[in-house]
């Protein structure tokens, strides 16, 4: 049997192996550095993201094939990938005094924390540009098993370990399940290609039980990783017990991903079928939003309550996909763009009160902000009303963008249940801005902290020794030692702020990606 | 043998793994019983490929092992890390996290 | 200068004098704030004598002037300009609010001398003036309404004058809240023109009203109905009088001017002003004519019975008002127009008289309690009994021949319009009676207490108490005054009413049957086109029976009352006691009052407290609480599912695909 | 023959499946899930896929299933309670399995592809061999192959993290008080012993 | 010059930030005073007879969703915008003496406001109309939720909640708009011209224009979409409300003259009786509710209930007389309801509660601020001769010809209006003074705030003409846009008119049995 050397495109595949280096050397840097180990390490790491990125812009506006088709390098999954490359390089400071890298009696860990943060950007890379349904399976596992392992790495708290388990056990669920779909597709269709599963769908299988159920598995298998209802339920858990930094990476990277191979596999490969999926997806969307923007109400745990408004976002997004128009995947991308924005901000400042006070992600932690510490109470205040839709932020054009394309879809309907969603999500995000600015500072919970309380309220291990009561560190001054977070936070929002008034830029960035699959979408 | 058969059987341990997540509560044992999925989803694949005629499948099939032996050491890591901190191994025990 | 001029200076002058004392209540010393209040007055009343000159100088046919300063209001079709009309109506009408005014001004300048709210008051007196004098020039119907709600804000700001009074302020938000009934008449009416006849002016209106309209067609009869609500809201006639009663609560020269004198016929003055329309609705004029009847035998029983002084001659201004009301609506004008001149003199000299009564009672305002000032206070006394000679229709005085000018009016017309005529007389009859009710109870009779320290030279006096509720008043602003001010010793009190008195007794003969008839040819130009002017003349013999009849029945009254209330006094009493229904009926005003109460306030406040209990709390915030609910329900579902068990979340997933596999076969077969 | 041989594997299959459900101590869980690789390699070989087969035999039986047998007995035989705390789980569990098959049937059995009702096209020689395989492998699935290789490592980085323990070298923070006091032999945890040695508490990897 | 207006306030606001703590309020008061002056300059230089847009600003801003940033300004918005001008003005000043603790962030949600109630009112796009609309809500969420009082969050919270269920619809209904008619134009276009010319069919008329009436009835608010008022109105600090009350219910009354009128026309004649009943429901309920509070805010808010509901039965008579006076009746109202919360919140300083019971006497030593209160009393209860009067005197007249059964209802609420007005003010300045109260004059700075929004009032009684000739030709071109529209395209134009029949008389001249007589 003859062996013929695949054609490597070196050029469009570079931001990958731009990433599998910087793995391979971030986790031998963790090794061999022992001192100043998370200066080099992540400084490693922010160049290794710096290079793929670079890399990523570079390749902007190429259209090919990578690799035997395994690969499809096009602006959307770039565009995904810098966004996920964008989260990557925001978490890497939050990571700093991160337990999950910072273990007490230990060494510290930031290389194995930051390889495995590196890994799943690249499991997200390649899955934003599959177009395989092997390279498709594989890359979401790229991304999902480092983020099991990232949920469950601050092994001192229960629930971090709770929350990787679950999300294990769902995922691996979710993994089967998208497998078992993937296997009918591609049985169906007698293609494990994107365009050979078009053109086998194409043939009149568009409306075959074997095939529409293998779609059923793979709707629910990705629905699950970017927690559509009714496959939400592990989000919430696992954003609250995760490690606030894995949680802000998982709650957006993950989803622009997931979101991307979404887009490409449904509406390349599975684009014939539209007819059939269409409805199904409207109606998972809205039922999403419903969840989503319901069961955050009412919610203490920030974490959790963006857990919540993740699903809800979620929903919202998927309705770009309903749209089944370049307008809806335009839509979507910038949705995804200005989603992340908008929740590493709040991330963000989430990690800085995680610290500074004793109250961990609750919401008595931002409590007062406003007066005490307005370099943090404006990001998250602009981060809360963009989420939340109102005008002037990046969030509004989202939603405007959307609501575009649903009505231009003919999904009014899905429209005017964004509206609704959107209505009820105020509640919970202007009750944090009103934390925020309208109430006074939470009265501190006592020398001794109560029994049970997860230990997390402390600061680092160098300033915290295991023993001395947390409270010790709580006035640790703010300020300096948070910069490299503040600095990235106050970016953000005012991105967000800029998206909102001066769309153009990121509406013509994210109309290049929908351009893609021009080809594809009617 | 018809291909169908496979698939039905494939669908049956499908089948018979979802169950098995849904009623037991050792992690331990969840784990397994993902593993009957992903080894249904293998026949499933094999199957498929030997319809068609087409080697994917197969490829396929492997990429599906490696994935599978990859989740079974997170999860075993897990495990072992739960059992350290003398959690209980019950998954209806981990509960800290609700509502 | 021609008439319009003068007619706007008229205008000008009691705004600028109420500017003035308004802007400079701080700076104003002494009494200046009442001799420029007056000043203005009297200057605005010199300009009414000359237009009402320039007028004359003018031929009959051209005595209909307009003038506008600019436009107020001009858009989409409607146009309406501040505009004014000069025409005899309305030149009578300033010659007798500016003259009777100014007099009212002269008396208050002393009267209210120790008030602490000196300059506010004349402030506010200058601006009714102004307003009055809006409402009779004004040269179309939206410009009436404003002189037309202004005059009733004024009422309102002088009956709550002493605005510490709860009974006061209560009073003026009557007053105020009756008078905006009316103004909604009004405005109403002004629609139903505007639609008809496509403007507001007066005279393109009153030129296309008998094209425009057959008689007693639907539309017209309601435009004049609702003319009435305003005209009557405004006059106090029934059913909407109540309010007059209780202005009483205002300053006694307040009582003199506006609610005796000047605005309360500014009903008979507008429905003189509307006669057009009423011409083409006589069913409404007749409705008009029988209800000023009611009013006016009502208003005479009720005065018959209640016994504070200023009431009393309160309900016989309403009383009075009827009979203009029912000389207007017949056709009567200028007997009508007669009519108010003449009431307008003895009204308000009776209610002068009063003034110095009640200040020489420190304050008290029961005809009980009084009694025997004839000597106490002559010249107070003399002037009462001429007002009341007036009033009571004696023979010789003013109010004899303009009474009965009317009724001989209503008589010659026949027909039904001799019950007008008829219960006119009886009402004459009963109002000689309680006209010298007060007389004979304030004047003669053994002097009280109050009467007797005067005629020691020893005014009464008493601290400040509401009369209603016998209430101390919060002195600490001084309203009223603590002093009290009589004719006998305040110059300016004693010259009003001297001149008021003369008016009362000779302010008839402008109008003699058979004599002269100057008021009717004045008036003529602007009451030519309505036939019931020209078409019905009342013979000179007519005309005299009728005065004989009402002489007779003024004495016979006059008679009544002197057994009544001077030769056996206890008569009244038993009467009392004995028809006990009767005088509960009487004393509670014919239960209007209470009637109203039931019927409009407390509905309304029931309304009210439903919408607040039931509207409010269950529908408007009901439809919140039910949306939230709804959510917060849905949330338990979602939060319950949210167990914590990973084991139902993949329940939950598994179910997920199982519905959604089940579409996906629905759909494929 | 291949009737004989299908129908052996796949009781076999279902055999081990339902015996990994059902069993309730975990190690034969363990156990059985061996058995039904076994038999689904045999299945594999039925399908011309020696590859696959040789692989689920070697790597999966093998070496996946010694990874869960070191970690059943490290953790102990735990049995599960029987009670149910969700309440209507053990209701709905089955019964969406249940309706899982019959929609997944339905989908094959229902489905326009004939080729199904069929034992497939003929395949040449050295299909599903491992020469074919490779070629595949390292030709058009290079990225995945890649890609899968990262996988692995990534796993057991992870597996590190998770399980491992790293002890500081000598200076860093080697006097670390946890450390010394930390129980030395995990296996036997004790009971009751509190958590903040647990923290603490080293154990080799797996 | 209006972008100079529009984005001022916010950069006025932007300073606070960065000016020394002292400058914060000058810093705001000049960028207010700025706008206001410019205001008047704008209405200066505004051409009367003209009924197209002026001023017009038109870049493009987001291509590819066909949203263009164009402004501009007609007879409609003139005086609005300077109303705007003039209360924030008249706020700034006010709440400049009474300084919040975190001051910056007042002045800075105060210029933030005034530039999204400015471009609500300047935008000529119909989307940048909605976001500017949605915009508004934030800061005044925020100034009650942070400077207001008891259970302010959850009242302002239920506010913008309530209020955003609307906008958001309307930001539904909106994009669909553009979209179907991009349909026929094959172009999006959000500009109100050029959806204008393309009107949609009839059936999706129907929805939008609900969607959009949802919008600018709850933020009026008209009566049952009012829920949000009361709890609003008791926790909002009062120069706030005075706003609130002043300028931001205007623009849901200024959207159906803006918006629904040109873009739905047969939607608008559908529905008018419909939204005719709502508007004098809220006549009647607003006029009913004031006289039963006794809280001085409710009474003032629902009074502003019941004159909301006045302007819209106004611009839903469909004729160019009512509509004329509801916009006058718009600045009226907003000139008369900002110094009645401003004089409320002097009534608290001197006597320490907001319940009627616990208020009067307060005229005694305060001749002044009676004499001001009584001024503006009497032209909230359109007393004739203010400007409201002639205002409701427009709006009825066109009413009352168009459907005459609304007008001789809504009439009863002049009545009403009347007690309830009178009644506020007598309960608080007239009668015995009251406990723990203290009569004091008002003081200079805040006569000097007060003054010259009497003086407006009083000046626009006199003249009401500066805005009724100034606004007509561009209400001749609304309702004209839905008298043409109504008739030729809707299939079912004829019989609307013919079932509305029995409410309206034939006008004059119509009938050919009158030339006869």
């Amino acid at each position: 049997m003859s062996f013929t050397a695949p054609q490597v495109d070196y050029a469009g595949l570079s931001p990958v192996i731009t990433l599998t280096a910087g793995i391979c050397v971030v986790l031998l840097a963790g090794l061999v550095s022992e001192r100043r180990q998370r200066l080099v390490v992540s400084l490693l790491s922010l160049v290794t993201l710096a290079a793929a990125a670079g890399l990523c812009i570079w390749q902007w506006g190429e259209r090919k094939d990578l690799v035997a088709g395994a690969l499809r390098l096009d602006e959307l999954g770039l565009a995904a990938a810098l966004i996920a490359i964008l989260a990557a390089a925001i978490v890497v400071p939050l990571s700093w005094r991160e337990q999950a890298a910072e273990r007490p009696g230990e060494e510290p860990r930031h290389g194995e924390f930051q390889a495995l943060l590196l890994s799943s950007v690249l499991g997200m890379v390649l899955l934003a540009q599959a177009q395989n349904l092997v390279s498709f399976f594989v890359a979401i596992e790229l991304l999902s098993v480092p983020l099991y392992v990232l949920c469950g790495s601050a092994l001192e708290r229960r629930e971090s370990l709770e929350s990787g388990l679950k999300y294990l056990i769902v995922g691996s669920l979710g993994s089967a399940t998208l497998l078992y779909g993937l296997a009918f597709i591609y049985g169906g269709s007698g293609s494990t290609d994107f365009p050979g599963i078009r053109d086998g769908i194409g043939a009149g299988l568009a409306d075959d039980p074997l095939v529409l159920i293998g779609i059923g598995l793979a709707a629910t298998g990705l629905a699950f990783k970017i927690s559509i209802a009714p496959f939400h339920q592990w989000t919430p858990d696992v954003y609250q017990g995760a490690p606030t930094p894995v949680t802000a990476f998982m709650a957006v990277a993950t989803k622009v991903a997931a979101f991307c191979v979404f887009v490409r596999f449904f509406e390349v490969a599975l684009g014939p079928a539209v007819d059939n999926w269409q409805p199904a997806l409207a109606v998972l969307a809205a039922v999403s939003i419903a969840v989503g923007n319901i069961g955050a109400l009412g919610q203490d745990s920030l974490k959790r309550l963006l857990g919540y408004s993740g699903i809800a976002q979620a929903g919202y997004m998927l309705v770009g996909l309903v749209a089944a128009s370049e307008l809806g995947v335009n839509a979507l991308v910038f949705y995804l763009a200005a989603y992340a924005l908008m929740n590493l901000t709040a991330f963000a400042v989430i990690v800085v009160r995680e610290r500074e006070t004793e109250f961990g992600d609750d919401i008595r932690a931002v409590q007062g902000l406003g007066a005490d510490r307005p370099e943090l109470a404006w990001p998250l205040t602009i981060s809360m009303l963009a989420l939340a839709g109102l005008p002037a932020t990046a969030g509004f054009m989202g939603k405007l963008y959307l609501i575009e394309a649903a009505v231009d879809a003919d999904y009014t309907w899905l429209a005017v249940a964004i509206a609704i969603g959107t209505m009820i999500s105020l509640a919970y995000y202007l009750r944090v801005v009103a934390a925020v600015w309208m109430r006074a500072a939470a009265e501190p919970l006592g020398p001794e902290p109560a029994a049970g309380m997860p230990a997390m309220a402390g600061g680092s291990p160098e300033a915290n020794p295991p023993g001395d009561p947390p409270g010790a560190t709580l006035s640790a001054p703010p300020g300096t030692r948070c910069l490299a977070i503040l600095i990235p936070a106050a970016a953000l929002a005012a991105a967000t702020i800029f998206f909102g008034v001066i769309p153009s830029p990121l509406v013509d960035w994210a109309s290049n990606a929908g351009q893609a699959l021009a080809a594809f979408i009617p | 043998m018809d291909v169908t058969w496979y698939l039905v059987l494939s669908a049956l341990l499908f089948s018979i793994g979802a169950g098995g997540v849904l009623i037991r509560r050792s992690p331990l044992v969840i784990l397994l019983c993902l593993e009957l999925m992903l080894n249904a989803g293998n026949l499933a694949l094999v199957a498929f490929a030997r319809d068609r005629g087409d080697q994917d499948g197969q490829i396929f099939a492997l990429i599906v092992m490696v994935v599978a032996a990859c989740e079974v050491v997170v999860g075993l890591g897990l495990i072992v890390a739960m059992f350290r901190r003398r959690l209980p191994l019950n998954v209806d025990e981990m509960r800290n996290l609700r509502g | 200068m021609s008439a319009t001029t003068y007619a706007w200076l008229v205008l000008g002058l009691p705004l600028a004098g109420c500017l003035v004392n308004a802007l400079g209540w701080r700076s104003l010393p002494g009494r200046a704030a009442g001799w420029i209040g007056t000043g203005a007055i009297a200057l605005a009343f010199l300009n009414s004598i000359a237009a009402l000159v320039a007028l004359l100088d003018k031929p009959a046919s051209g005595r209909e002037l307009t003038s506008s300063l600019w436009t107020y209001a001009s858009a989409a079709g409607l146009d309406i300009k501040l505009g004014i009309l000069v025409d005899p109506l309305s030149v009578f009408m300033i010659l007798v609010v500016t003259g009777v005014s100014m007099l009212i001004h002269l008396y208050s300048i002393s009267y209210l001398e120790s008030d602490r709210g000196y300059a506010r008051y004349f402030s506010y007196l200058n601006f009714f003036v102004f307003s009055m004098l809006l409402l009779v020039l004004a040269g179309n119907f939206v410009l009436l309404i404003v002189g037309w709600a202004f005059v009733g804000f004024a009422s309102y700001a002088l009956i709550s004058f002493w605005y510490r009074r709860n009974t006061a302020t209560k009073a003026g938000m009557k007053a105020f809240v009756i008078n905006v009934i009316g103004d909604v008449g009004l405005v109403l009416a002004a629609f139903f023109i505007f639609r008809e006849l496509g403007t507001f002016e007066y005279l393109p209106m009153f030129q296309s009203a008998p094209q425009q309209f057959s008689t007693n067609e639907g539309v017209v009869v309601a435009i004049c109905l609702l003319i009435l609500v305003g005209a009557f809201a405004k006059s106090a006639q029934l059913p909407l009088h109540t309010w007059l009663p209780d202005a009483m609560e205002g300053p006694t020269p307040v009582s003199a001017l506006i609610h005796a004198a000047t605005m309360v016929t500014a009903g008979v003055y507008l429905i003189a002003r509307m006669h057009p329309l009423f011409l083409q609705a006589p069913t409404a004029a007749d409705i008009s004519a029988f209800l000023g009847l009611a009013t006016l035998i009502f208003a005479a029983t009720v005065a018959l019975a209640v016994t504070d002084l200023k009431r009393i001659i309160a309900y016989s201004t309403i009383s009075q008002i009827g009979y203009m009301v029912v000389g207007v609506s017949i056709g009567a004008y200028a007997a009508g127009l007669f009519h108010l001149m003449s009431h307008a003199f003895f009204k308000a000299l009776l209610f002068m008289a009063a003034g110095s009564v009640i200040a020489a009672m420190a304050g008290t305002q029961n005809i009980d309690r009084m009694s025997g000032f004839r000597r106490a206070l002559p010249f107070t006394s003399t002037l009462l009994i001429v007002g009341a000679l007036s009033l009571a229709a004696f023979p010789g005085t003013a109010g004899f021949f303009s009474k009965d000018e009317i009724l001989a009016f209503a008589a010659e017309r026949g027909g039904f319009y001799w019950i007008l005529a008829i219960g006119g007389y009886v009402g004459a009859f009963l109002t000689a009676i309680y006209a010298f009710r007060i007389v004979f109870r304030v004047v003669y009779r053994e002097p009280c207490p109050e009467a007797r320290k005067l005629e020691q030279g020893h005014l009464a006096h008493a601290e400040p108490q509401n009369p209603m509720t016998g209430e101390k008043e919060d002195t600490d602003v001084g309203f009223p005054g603590p002093e009290h001010q009589i004719a006998e010793r305040a110059r300016p009190m004693a010259i009003a009413m001297a001149v008021l008195g003369l008016g009362a007794i000779f302010g008839g003969y402008l109008q003699v049957p058979g004599v002269d008839h100057v008021l009717d040819t004045f008036l003529a130009p602007t009451f030519e086109d309505s036939p019931l002017h020209s078409g019905i003349h009342v013979s000179t013999g007519t005309a005299w029976a009728g005065l004989a009849a009402g002489a007779a029945l003024s004495l016979l009254g006059i008679a009544t009352s002197y057994y009544l209330y001077v030769v056996a006094p206890q008569t009244t009493e038993r009467l009392r006691e004995r028809a006990h229904a009767v005088y509960a009926f009487l004393i509670h005003k014919w239960y209007f009052d209470e009637v109203y109460d039931t019927l409009v306030y407390r509905p309304l406040i029931a309304i009210g407290r439903f919408a607040d209990a039931v509207l409010e709390r269950v529908v408007v915030q009901g439809i919140v609480a039910g949306a939230v609910g709804a959510v917060r329900g849905v949330g338990v579902v979602v939060r319950g599912a949210q167990s914590g068990f990973v084991r139902a979340y993949a329940l939950l997933v598994v179910g997920g695909f199982a519905a959604l596999g089940l579409y996906f076969l629905i759909v494929s077969s | 023959m291949v009737q004989v041989a299908f129908f052996a594997g796949a009781i076999g299959a279902i055999a081990g499946a339902v015996g990994v459900v059902a069993l309730r101590n975990p190690f034969y869980s363990v156990l059985a899930l061996v058995v039904h690789l076994v038999a689904l390699a045999g299945l594999f070989l039925l399908l011309y896929a020696q590859f696959v087969a040789a692989a689920q035999v070697v790597v999966y039986a093998g070496a996946v299933m010694v990874l869960y047998v070191f970690v059943a007995a490290y953790v102990g035989a735990v049995e599960e309670p029987i009670w149910e705390p969700i309440p209507g789980q053990r209701l709905l569990a089955p019964l969406l399995a249940a309706a899982l098959f019959v929609e997944l049937s339905i989908a094959i059995l229902g489905t326009g592809l004939s080729a199904l009702d069929s034992e497939g096209p003929t395949v040449p020689l050295g299909f599903g061999s491992p020469a074919a395989i490779g070629t595949l492998l390292l030709e058009r699935f290079l990225v995945v192959f890649e890609a899968a290789s990262m996988l692995l490592l990534v796993a057991a980085v992870g597996a590190v993290v998770l399980a491992g323990r790293r002890v500081p070298s000598a200076g860093a923070r080697g006097e670390a008080p946890g450390q010394a006091i930390g129980p030395a032999a995990p296996s036997a945890p004790e009971p009751g012993g509190s958590g903040v040695a647990d923290e603490h508490a080293a154990g080799g990897v797996p | 010059m209006i972008q100079v207006i529009l984005w001022l306030p916010l950069a006025a606001g932007l300073l606070c930030f960065v000016v020394p703590r002292r400058a914060v309020a000058i810093s705001a008061i000049l960028g207010s005073g700025l706008v206001l002056g410019l205001a008047i300059a704008l209405v200066a230089s505004f051409h009367t007879a003209e009924a197209g847009l002026q001023h017009t600003v038109s870049e493009s801003w987001i291509p590819d969703l066909g949203v263009r940033y164009q402004l501009g300004v007609d007879g409609i918005s003139l005086f609005l915008i300077l109303l705007t001008a003039l209360l924030w003005a008249g706020v700034t000043v006010f709440s400049s003496f009474r300084m919040p603790d975190r001051r910056r962030i007042y002045f800075f949600m105060l210029g933030l406001g005034e530039t999204a109630t400015l471009g609500a009112f300047l935008a000529q796009d119909l989307l940048l109309f909605v976001l500017f609309f949605d915009l508004m809500l934030m800061p005044f969420w925020f100034l009650i939720g942070a400077f207001g009082g008891e259970n302010r969050i959850a009242a302002t919270t239920k506010m913008i909640v309530y209020t955003l269920v609307g906008s958001l619809l309307m930001l539904v209904a909106a994009i669909a708009t553009a979209i179907l008619a991009s349909d026929q134009v094959g172009q999006l276009s959000f500009s109100i011209a050029d959806l204008r010319a393309h009107t949609l069919s009839t059936g999706s008329q129907q929805w939008i224009f609900l969607f959009f009436a949802a919008a600018f009835l709850i933020k009026m608010p008209a009566v049952v979409v009012h829920g949000w008022l009361p709890d609003a109105y008791r926790a909002a600090p009062l120069p706030v409300l005075a706003l609130l009350a002043g300028v931001l219910s205007k623009v849901g009354a200024y959207g159906f003259l803006r918006v629904a009128l040109p873009l739905y026309p047969q939607a608008t004649v559908q529905y008018q009786e419909l939204i005719l009943l709502i508007g004098v429901a809220s006549i009647l309920y607003g006029s009913v509710m004031a006289f039963t509070q006794t809280n001085v805010r409710l009474i003032a808010g629902y009074s502003s209930i019941a004159q909301l509901g006045f302007i819209t039965i106004g611009i839903f008579s469909l004729r160019p007389d009512g509509a004329d006076g509801s916009v006058l009746q718009m600045v009226n109202h907003g000139l008369v309801v900002a110094p009645i919360f401003l004089i409320i919140a002097l009534l608290w300083e001197r006597s320490g509660s907001e319940d009627l019971a616990r208020l009067g006497g307060l005229a005694m030593r305060a001749p002044v601020l009676a004499a001001l209160f009584l001024i503006v009393t009497l032209a909230t209860l359109a007393m004739p001769g203010s400007a409201n009067f002639i205002g409701e005197f427009y709006i009825l007249i066109g009413v009352f010809q168009a459907k005459i059964v609304y007008a001789l209802v809504a009439v009863v609420g002049v009545a009403l209006a009347a007690f309830y007005a009178i009644r506020l003010f007598q309960r608080t300045m007239h009668g015995r003074l009251a406990e723990n109260a203290d009569s004091r004059e008002i003081a200079l700075r805040d006569a000097a705030v007060l003054a010259p929004l009497v003086a407006c009032i009083i000046a626009l009684a006199l003249y009401p003409g500066l805005i009724l000739s100034r606004g007509q030709a561009a209400v001749q071109d609304k309702v004209a846009a839905v008298v043409s529209n109504s008739k030729p395209v809707a299939p079912n134009a004829p019989s609307v008119r013919a079932e509305s029949g029995w409410t309206s008389y034939a006008p004059l001249g119509a009938s050919p049995t009158r030339g006869d007589r």
